[in-house]
């Protein structure tokens, strides 16, 4: 036997023990990457006064004045215990900033994502209709003339129009989502903007080779209509790139929308994470690793099992 | 010299201010500090830090327009004889929870924050006192040891961060202070609510609620503001207010001199430490172009010295203007032509990164070539305290003993110009055991002088606070620097 | 019998270039009777078949009429030479038979009918397969199991018989009989003569893209005309069968060899065979018996198995990812579907030369030379070789596979159905050609075959697979015409 | 030729620019009032006080370079990680090449440029390799997703048979039966690429924030949106042309002949032909 899982049920447990190890290495890489950076949560929290001794006192107090190998031993001796340990700038527990954020993040997140699979499919199956036909260059072209318009400038325009002029929509979240529902309109289209466009140029190309293939005419020769032709047999075959693709936008969605945030004011991970970054809050920033490891060795999971289920010959490559 | 003048900054209102109306809820928008943010007074740091702390605490002293300290717990100050003793009077106040404010609360406060294990900010401020032996003669005196004389004591009193708190408070969450308005909740990163303190010894607020919201992004303030969901919105863009300035869906309120724009230039270092270098520079800069460009226009230029408009600023002193031929002279009296110089800077604040750009193409009109290296915002203030030779800089409003003594002394803890001049430090001393205010004024003067000739700090402007309001909120005072006892105060502020 | 026609072609012309594929061909399918369209590889079978179905090759010219006025909108249920190609790798079968169903208002129950009829019911676990899961001939006949599931009313099937074995074979023309008599239309494109005597009602022999005779059966086939259809010349034998190779060293000895399939399906349990050079080893079997599996395990296709396999003695490397040039040259393997074997974008002449390029380290114009002397050997024009493989006929294609397989100097080479979807003559220059490797090279043959003929021709011994063993075939009845052999 | 003419004419004016823009402009010129149209200024001023008409004439190069580079570079580097991955018959072979990628993943693209450009201050160069390479766990990604299909055709089997290299097998046929996906995802990447650069230089880190580049442009001076639109507009017109140029001549160059899908023919073919 030359070493390939026959089971699927092996393969996810392989994997899942392997996203165990992955899960541990994404702190230690980020750890490695924190501590690389220049100056520590005493520096930053000196500020603009950064009186040596008051720095030193910072240190001390922070006890930052350890080695970094003692500080990450501590952190991981508290972690197998299910402790995220405290924030080194407001001394809150971690997992409050976590669970705090975590809240807006995923009600962005499922928000888009589920507006974001079929809005591509859709268009992707509009332009895959006739390839190089005027409908395939109108979606391509708007789609991707979308695409190259970076989210702060999309959502200054959105807000500008929809918010500000027209008054329908509450240009920003402040204060909360919870006061304002509507709030959440601008910034899940600013998030849907772009990864629609992609999505659906991936779901485009894979379509026009799905549907160019034999078993794609035979199905219509057999009668099936054209419809069906796409969406039954092309689609599935044309969606395993995609599929990924869709994990990494989830993944995005989940670990690193720091515009969309900003923009309209809706505290998600993504600031968290630059914050903390910024702030050399090591603990912040590890919890977050952790969450970001876990989220996305999960997510990549789905993807390869929902890619393997798609293209299932793989199993038996040689 | 006892109580400043100056009272409660009511009086110097517009007359707009006549017919306050009570009620409502106002909404205040500040770049927050994320889920980190906590209520201890004592920590504060960010503009939003110290909102939430003047509306739920008070000082005993704050800052005036002109950064001269204003009693506000105190009620006035008597100096000893040696300028080393003084003694402060409390006035009646209550905190929210209805116990009055003692002395014991204020040395309790004064002595967390000077707690050496706790690193707070305010604590290099109250250097100057000798805790320990200060005491509480009766419940509403103070008399407060110095360690040195010190004529500017009420500034210490003013110190960012030095509120007064109840006595024993270590637990933040739920905090109880003496300020205009009481804790209601707080969701950190996000949102403070307060409410009417109606036993405030300044007077209830006007608004029943106070709500500080925080919204990073200056954008978003913006667009909060003009859609209504915030009636002030603190820290805008020029261009934003240039945009909105005469549209009438928002008032504009700049409040000027509220930051120090300037670049440091190490005196100690090649080839700062030729004063002919440093004056090339003084001299080679355009001043308006930096002000036009870095800062689109809003704030005017300095004079390469601190704290314009302030007590003790040296108005006298002519206005110096771009002279290139006196700059290339001075270069070539040093040896110092065609030099090659990196000027750090970060963009920690807007129009440092513009401003060094500025820099680079005045400097190559001189003849010299500027590379701008730029540095992370993070840990910006560190890098250039020792490290470089040239960098940008940008300070608040602070009164000028304080840029002083914190800035230009031997033993000055961030001191990036590297000024060490023993007989600056005497004049510093001498003014600061001087009782006499004429003298005193004099005694700085002639420090600022010296700086102005030859120090190491190029001041080529005052950047304009931005702030924005809702037209129906009355009563924003235009004439306070950030900082200040009268910004971003909300108990003398009304919706109409 | 015969009402108003189904389906009709009427003088079509189709032009590639300067080349005519189909010329002026006319035919039209009754229902009820099958209609048998025969002729030489490369004489335009296909080409016509597509046409029917509205289908042509890139760039061609087209004249002529189709009209399908009388098969009333329905579809036309088609069964394509290269069953591979045409389902779908990503959907179970029992997903494309459904949807086929629901489409055609059909439910489970016409699934299972469909599936019977086509022989399949007796696969286990069918459903739940992907297509590249089967068998070469059990995806054939899922493809006829869609046809029949369309209810279509005019089926054209191309080649449905290549890779079944003489029984199945023989219950497909049964079959065939049995939807004719339901009042379908059949349009039966095959090179076993066996089965279009056995099932059609008129024949319509081509030649070089002309209908150069028309009729029944037994006339067209038996009337001496021009192309001949003689049988396999007995001739071919060149030496007696007794004859020992005992002298001749082993090539390869296979002990022990046990194969799997994902998920643990066994498909060749202790499987042991020796070759000898200059031997040839016929090997039959039920469809999805495992011949093909056993030939990808020797080429290191499949190495999902245990047990040894020595060549010349020494252990070949389970997987051909880990066989040095030399193996690969030594051991070689015709794929069934010589389609799906090539790549789609380069002349299948180059892909040929190329083998010879890499494995015997020709330079390329001395690999593009041999490449098409060795071609034109097989009876392939060169000419048509430097097409791509979409623009050349299904016999072309098999004959070009064996080239690129030939091309690199084998030792032993496994043959997979390679003579299943050519005409007599072809068939038997290609034999003809094998059987002179053989002898000349001491080529060591595995031939994979369900085509008696073939079998008798060129092989010394004969083995057939059943239950996933290997028995020596009896000389009576090596091909279990009879039903001897278990069910596949 | 008329299926390239809409890619053409959207990428030639960006491209030209690019190319050309940096021989029209002269030296520095004094600043104006940020954010101001009109003055001398064909499309005002920036949030410096620059001429942006020079800005746009200088930022062309870098961005062209800085995001084509990280993008090729990206591809360089993944295509043939995910090519393995996805010819490999050994899982554990796949694995390795795989799982160590969706660490980096895990990290958000612009925190790990955020935290490596901090780190070791890369130039524009370096920080191209720095977008390539950040940009490399996704291309593996979905480039491995769609190989692996293709990596299992048996004409792949027939070729190792036939004893070709792996970087044909690689690259003539698996690469190439993706390739539609391959450009459709590098594609849109470019302007990832771009704005991410851009990103990373308004954070403080690779070229400066002042930098004459378009899409540091967009970026900088939106705060002007409302007074001098064309400092943001312009550029972030010039990026989009470029970006949908780009792919549609990607498109066009990929279209099959005729631009049909086959079986779409016609049924009854016409008496003439
Ligand atoms: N990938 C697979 N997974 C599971 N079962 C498979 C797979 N491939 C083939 N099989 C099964 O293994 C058996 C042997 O298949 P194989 O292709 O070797 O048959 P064969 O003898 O060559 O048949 P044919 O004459 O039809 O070509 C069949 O029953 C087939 O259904
Ligand atoms: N696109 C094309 N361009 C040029 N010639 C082609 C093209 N497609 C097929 N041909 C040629 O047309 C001829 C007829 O092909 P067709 O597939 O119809 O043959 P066939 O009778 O079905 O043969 P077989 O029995 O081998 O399947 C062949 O010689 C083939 O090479
Ligand atoms: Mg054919
Ligand atoms: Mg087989």
């Amino acid at each position: 036997m030359a070493g390939v899982t026959a089971t699927p049920r092996g393969w996810v447990r392989r994997r899942l023990l392997l996203g165990a190890g992955q899960v541990a290495a994404v702190p230690v890489l980020v750890f490695v990457l924190t501590e690389a950076l220049p100056g520590d949560a005493a520096v930053v929290a000196a500020g603009d006064d950064p009186d040596p001794a008051r720095i030193a006192a910072l240190r001390a107090a922070l006890r930052l004045d350890r080695p970094a190998v003692e500080r990450f031993a501590d952190w991981a001796g508290e972690l197998t215990h299910g402790e995220l340990g405290r924030s080194l700038v407001g001394g809150r527990p971690v997992a409050d900033h976590l669970t705090e954020a975590l809240a807006p993040t995923l009600l962005l997140a499922a928000l888009t994502l589920t507006l974001l699979v079929p809005a591509a499919v859709g268009l992707g199956l509009l332009a895959a209709r006739r390839e190089g036909g005027a409908l395939d260059r109108a979606v391509s072209t708007v789609t991707l003339a979308v695409y190259a318009v970076p989210e702060f400038a999309l959502g200054v325009l959105l807000t500008a129009v929809f918010a500000l002029r027209l008054g329908w929509l509450p240009p920003t979240a402040v204060g909360g989502i919870g006061r304002q529902p509507a709030a959440l309109v601008l910034p899940v289209v600013v998030l849907l903007a772009r990864p629609v466009c992609s999505t659906a140029r991936l779901v485009r190309a894979g379509l026009l080779d799905a549907m160019a293939a034999p078993y794609a005419v035979h199905a219509l020769r057999c009668g099936v209509p054209p419809n069906r032709v796409r969406l039954g047999h092309a689609l599935p075959n044309a969606l395993a790139p995609v599929v990924q693709h869709l994990a990494r936008t989830a993944e995005w969605l989940l670990c690193g929308v720091i515009v969309a945030e900003a923009l309209f004011v809706v505290p998600g991970l993504g600031t968290v994470l630059l914050d903390a970054v910024a702030a050399r809050d090591v603990p912040v920033v590890q919890g977050l690793a952790v969450l970001f490891g876990t989220v996305t060795v999960l997510l990549n999971l789905a993807a390869d099992l929902a890619a393997r289920r798609l293209a299932p010959r793989t199993e038996v490559a040689v | 010299a006892c109580s400043a003048p100056g009272g409660t900054a009511a009086a110097d209102r517009a007359p707009a201010a006549a017919t306050p109306r009570r009620g409502g809820r106002l909404r205040a928008l500040f770049a927050g500090g994320g889920a980190d943010e906590t209520l201890d007074p004592h920590r504060v740091n960010l503009f939003a830090d110290a909102a939430r702390a003047k509306a739920l605490h008070d000082k005993l002293a704050d800052w005036g327009p002109d950064l001269a300290a204003v009693p506000r717990l105190a009620t006035g100050w008597e100096p000893g004889p040696g300028l080393d003793v003084w003694t402060v009077r409390l006035r009646e106040a209550a905190f929210h929870d209805g116990r009055p404010v003692t002395a014991a609360d204020v040395l309790y406060s004064y002595r967390r924050i000077a707690d050496p294990k706790r690193a707070f900010r305010a604590r290099a401020s109250l250097e100057p006192i000798d805790l320990a032996a200060s005491r509480a003669p009766d419940p509403r005196t103070v008399e407060f040891r110095l360690n040195r004389p010190c004529a500017e004591f009420p500034n210490i009193l003013a110190a960012f961060g030095a509120y007064i708190v109840p006595e024993g408070t270590e637990d933040f969450r739920a905090p109880v202070g003496s300020g205009p308005f009481s804790f209601v909740s707080f969701e950190p990163g996000r949102a403070l609510l307060l409410r009417r303190f109606d036993g405030y010894w300044d007077g209830a607020p006007h608004v029943d609620e106070l709500e500080i919201l925080a919204a990073a992004e200056e954008s978003a303030r913006a667009n909060a503001l003009l859609a209504g969901q915030a009636e002030y919105a603190h820290e805008l863009a020029p261009a934003t207010a240039r945009a909105h300035a005469s549209g009438g869906r928002i008032g504009i309120v700049r409040l000027r001199n509220s930051a120090m724009q300037g670049f440091v230039m190490k005196t100690d270092r090649p080839p700062f430490d030729d004063p002919r270098v440093r004056q090339a520079f003084f001299h080679l800069v355009d001043r308006q172009e930096l002000v036009d460009g870095a800062l689109s226009g809003a704030g005017e230029i300095g004079n390469d010295l601190f704290g314009k408009g302030s007590q003790y600023y040296p108005a006298g002193l002519p206005q110096r203007t771009r002279d290139l031929d006196r700059a290339r002279a001075l270069l070539r009296e040093a040896g110092a032509e065609g030099l090659r110089i990196t000027l750090d800077t970060s963009p920690v604040a807007a129009g440092l990164v513009e401003a060094a750009g500025i820099l680079k193409d005045q400097a190559a009109r001189a003849g010299l070539t500027i590379e701008v290296r730029v540095g992370s915002k993070d840990t910006y203030w560190k890098d250039i305290l020792d490290g470089g030779v040239l960098a940008s800089f940008r300070s608040g409003a602070m009164p000028i003993e304080s840029h002083i003594s914190q800035r230009l002394l031997s033993t000055s803890t961030t001191n990036a110009t590297h000024w060490r001049r023993p007989d600056f430090d005497d004049l510093y001393t001498q003014a600061q055991s001087t009782a006499d205010p004429v003298a005193r004024t004099a005694l700085y003067e002639r420090m600022q002088r010296r700086l102005f000739e030859e120090g190491g700090l190029l001041v080529w402007g005052f950047a304009d606070w931005i702030v924005g309001h809702a037209p129906r909120l009355r009563g924003v005072a235009a004439d306070a620097p950030a900082n200040t006892l009268d910004w971003a105060r909300f108990d003398k502020v009304w919706l109409a | 019998m015969s009402g108003p026609e189904l389906a009709a072609v009427d003088g079509l012309r189709v032009r590639v270039g300067a080349r005519v594929l189909v010329d002026g061909v006319s035919l039209r399918v009754l229902p009820g009777r099958v209609t048998a369209l025969v002729g030489p590889s490369g004489s335009g079978k296909t080409t016509t078949a597509l046409a029917l179905l509205g289908a042509y090759p890139e760039g061609a010219r087209v004249s002529g009429t189709v009209s399908l006025a009388g098969a009333g909108g329905a579809p036309i249920g088609h069964v394509p030479q290269h069953p591979g190609t045409v389902l779908n790798p990503a959907r179970r079968v029992g997903v494309l038979l459904r949807d086929l169903a629901r489409v055609h208002g059909g439910g489970p129950e016409a699934v299972r009918r469909a599936l019977r009829d086509a022989e399949l019911s007796e696969v286990d676990g069918l459903l739940r397969r992907y297509p590249h899961q089967l068998s070469g001939g059990q995806q054939q006949r899922l493809v006829l199991a869609q046809a029949l599931l369309t209810g279509a009313r005019v089926i054209v099937a191309d080649e449905p018989t290549t890779g079944q074995d003489p029984a199945t074979a023989h219950r497909l023309a049964a079959l065939f009989r049995r939807l004719a008599a339901r009042g379908t239309g059949l349009l039966l494109l095959s090179h076993d003569l066996a089965l279009v005597r056995e099932s059609a009602d008129e024949v319509v022999l081509l030649a070089d893209g002309r209908a150069v005779r028309t009729g029944p059966p037994d006339e067209v086939l038996c009337a001496p005309a021009r192309p001949e259809l003689p049988p396999v010349r007995p001739a071919l034998r060149v030496r007696p069968v007794m004859v020992p190779t005992q002298a001749a060293p082993v090539r390869l000895d296979v002990t022990g060899l046990t194969a799997r399939h994902p998920g643990g399906a066994v498909v060749l349990r202790e499987v042991g065979l020796s070759l000898r050079a200059g031997e040839c080893l016929a090997l039959t079997g039920r469809t999805g018996s495992g011949k093909t599996t056993l030939g990808r395990c020797l080429a290191g296709l499949h190495p999902r198995h245990e047990g040894t396999v020595l060549l010349d003695g020494e252990p070949l490397p389970r997987s051909v990812r880990r066989r040095g040039r030399q193996r690969l040259a030594a051991v070689q393997y015709v794929f069934q579907d010589a389609r799906s074997a090539f790549a789609d974008h380069r002349p299948v002449l180059d892909q040929v030369a190329r083998a010879a390029v890499r494995l015997r380290g020709r330079t390329p114009p001395a690999a593009a030379a041999e490449a098409a002397a060795l071609l034109a050997e097989l009876g392939l024009d060169p000419a048509k070789a430097a097409r791509p493989p979409g623009g050349l006929s299904g016999g072309e294609l098999q004959r070009a596979a064996l080239a690129r397989s030939l091309i690199v100097g084998p030792a032993v080479l496994v043959c997979d159905e390679i003579t299943a979807g050519l005409d007599a003559d072809t068939r038997a220059s290609i034999l003809a050609h094998l059987a002179d490797r053989r002898d000349r090279a001491g080529l060591a043959l595995l031939f994979v075959s369900h085509d008696p003929a073939a079998v008798d021709a060129l092989a010394d011994r004969v083995a057939t697979l059943a239950d996933g063993r290997l028995h020596p075939a009896s000389a009576a009845h090596p091909f279990g015409r009879q039903g001897a052999a278990p069910p596949g | 030729m008329r299926r390239y003419a809409l890619g053409l004419a959207l990428v030639a004016v960006p491209l030209l620019l690019a190319l050309g823009g940096p021989l029209l402009v002269g030296g520095p010129e004094p600043r104006g009032v940020s954010f101001t149209a009109g003055g001398g200024h064909w499309l005002g001023t920036d949030f410096a006080g620059r001429d942006v008409l020079r800005q746009v004439l200088l930022g062309g190069r870098p961005v062209v370079l800085v995001a084509v580079a990280a993008t090729v570079l990206g591809y360089a580097l993944a295509l043939p990680l995910a090519l393995a991955a996805a010819l490999t018959g050994r899982s554990w072979v796949e694995e390795l090449l795989l799982r160590p990628l969706d660490v980096l993943i895990a990290v958000p693209a612009l925190l790990l440029v955020l935290l490596v450009a901090t780190a070791v201050e890369p130039g524009p160069a370096g920080l191209a390799v720095l977008v390539g390479v950040a940009a490399v766990p996704d291309i593996a990604r979905v480039a491995h997703a769609a190989a692996v299909a293709a990596a299992s055709r048996p004409v792949v089997e027939a070729l190792r048979l036939h004893g070709e290299s792996w970087w044909r097998i690689a690259f003539g046929q698996v690469a190439r039966t993706i390739r539609r996906t391959l450009a459709a995802d590098a594609g849109t990447r470019l302007v990832g690429a771009l704005y991410l650069v851009a990103t990373a230089a308004f954070l403080g880190v690779g070229v400066g924030p002042d930098t004459a580049d378009w899409a540091v442009m967009v970026d900088r001076n939106r705060a002007g949106l409302f007074l001098q639109p064309w400092a943001v507009v312009v550029p972030a017109l010039l990026v989009a042309g470029l970006s949908t140029g780009t792919n549609l001549l990607f498109d066009a160059a990929l279209a099959r002949p005729g631009g049909r899908a086959p079986g779409a023919g016609r049924r009854t073919p016409g008496a003439a032909a």
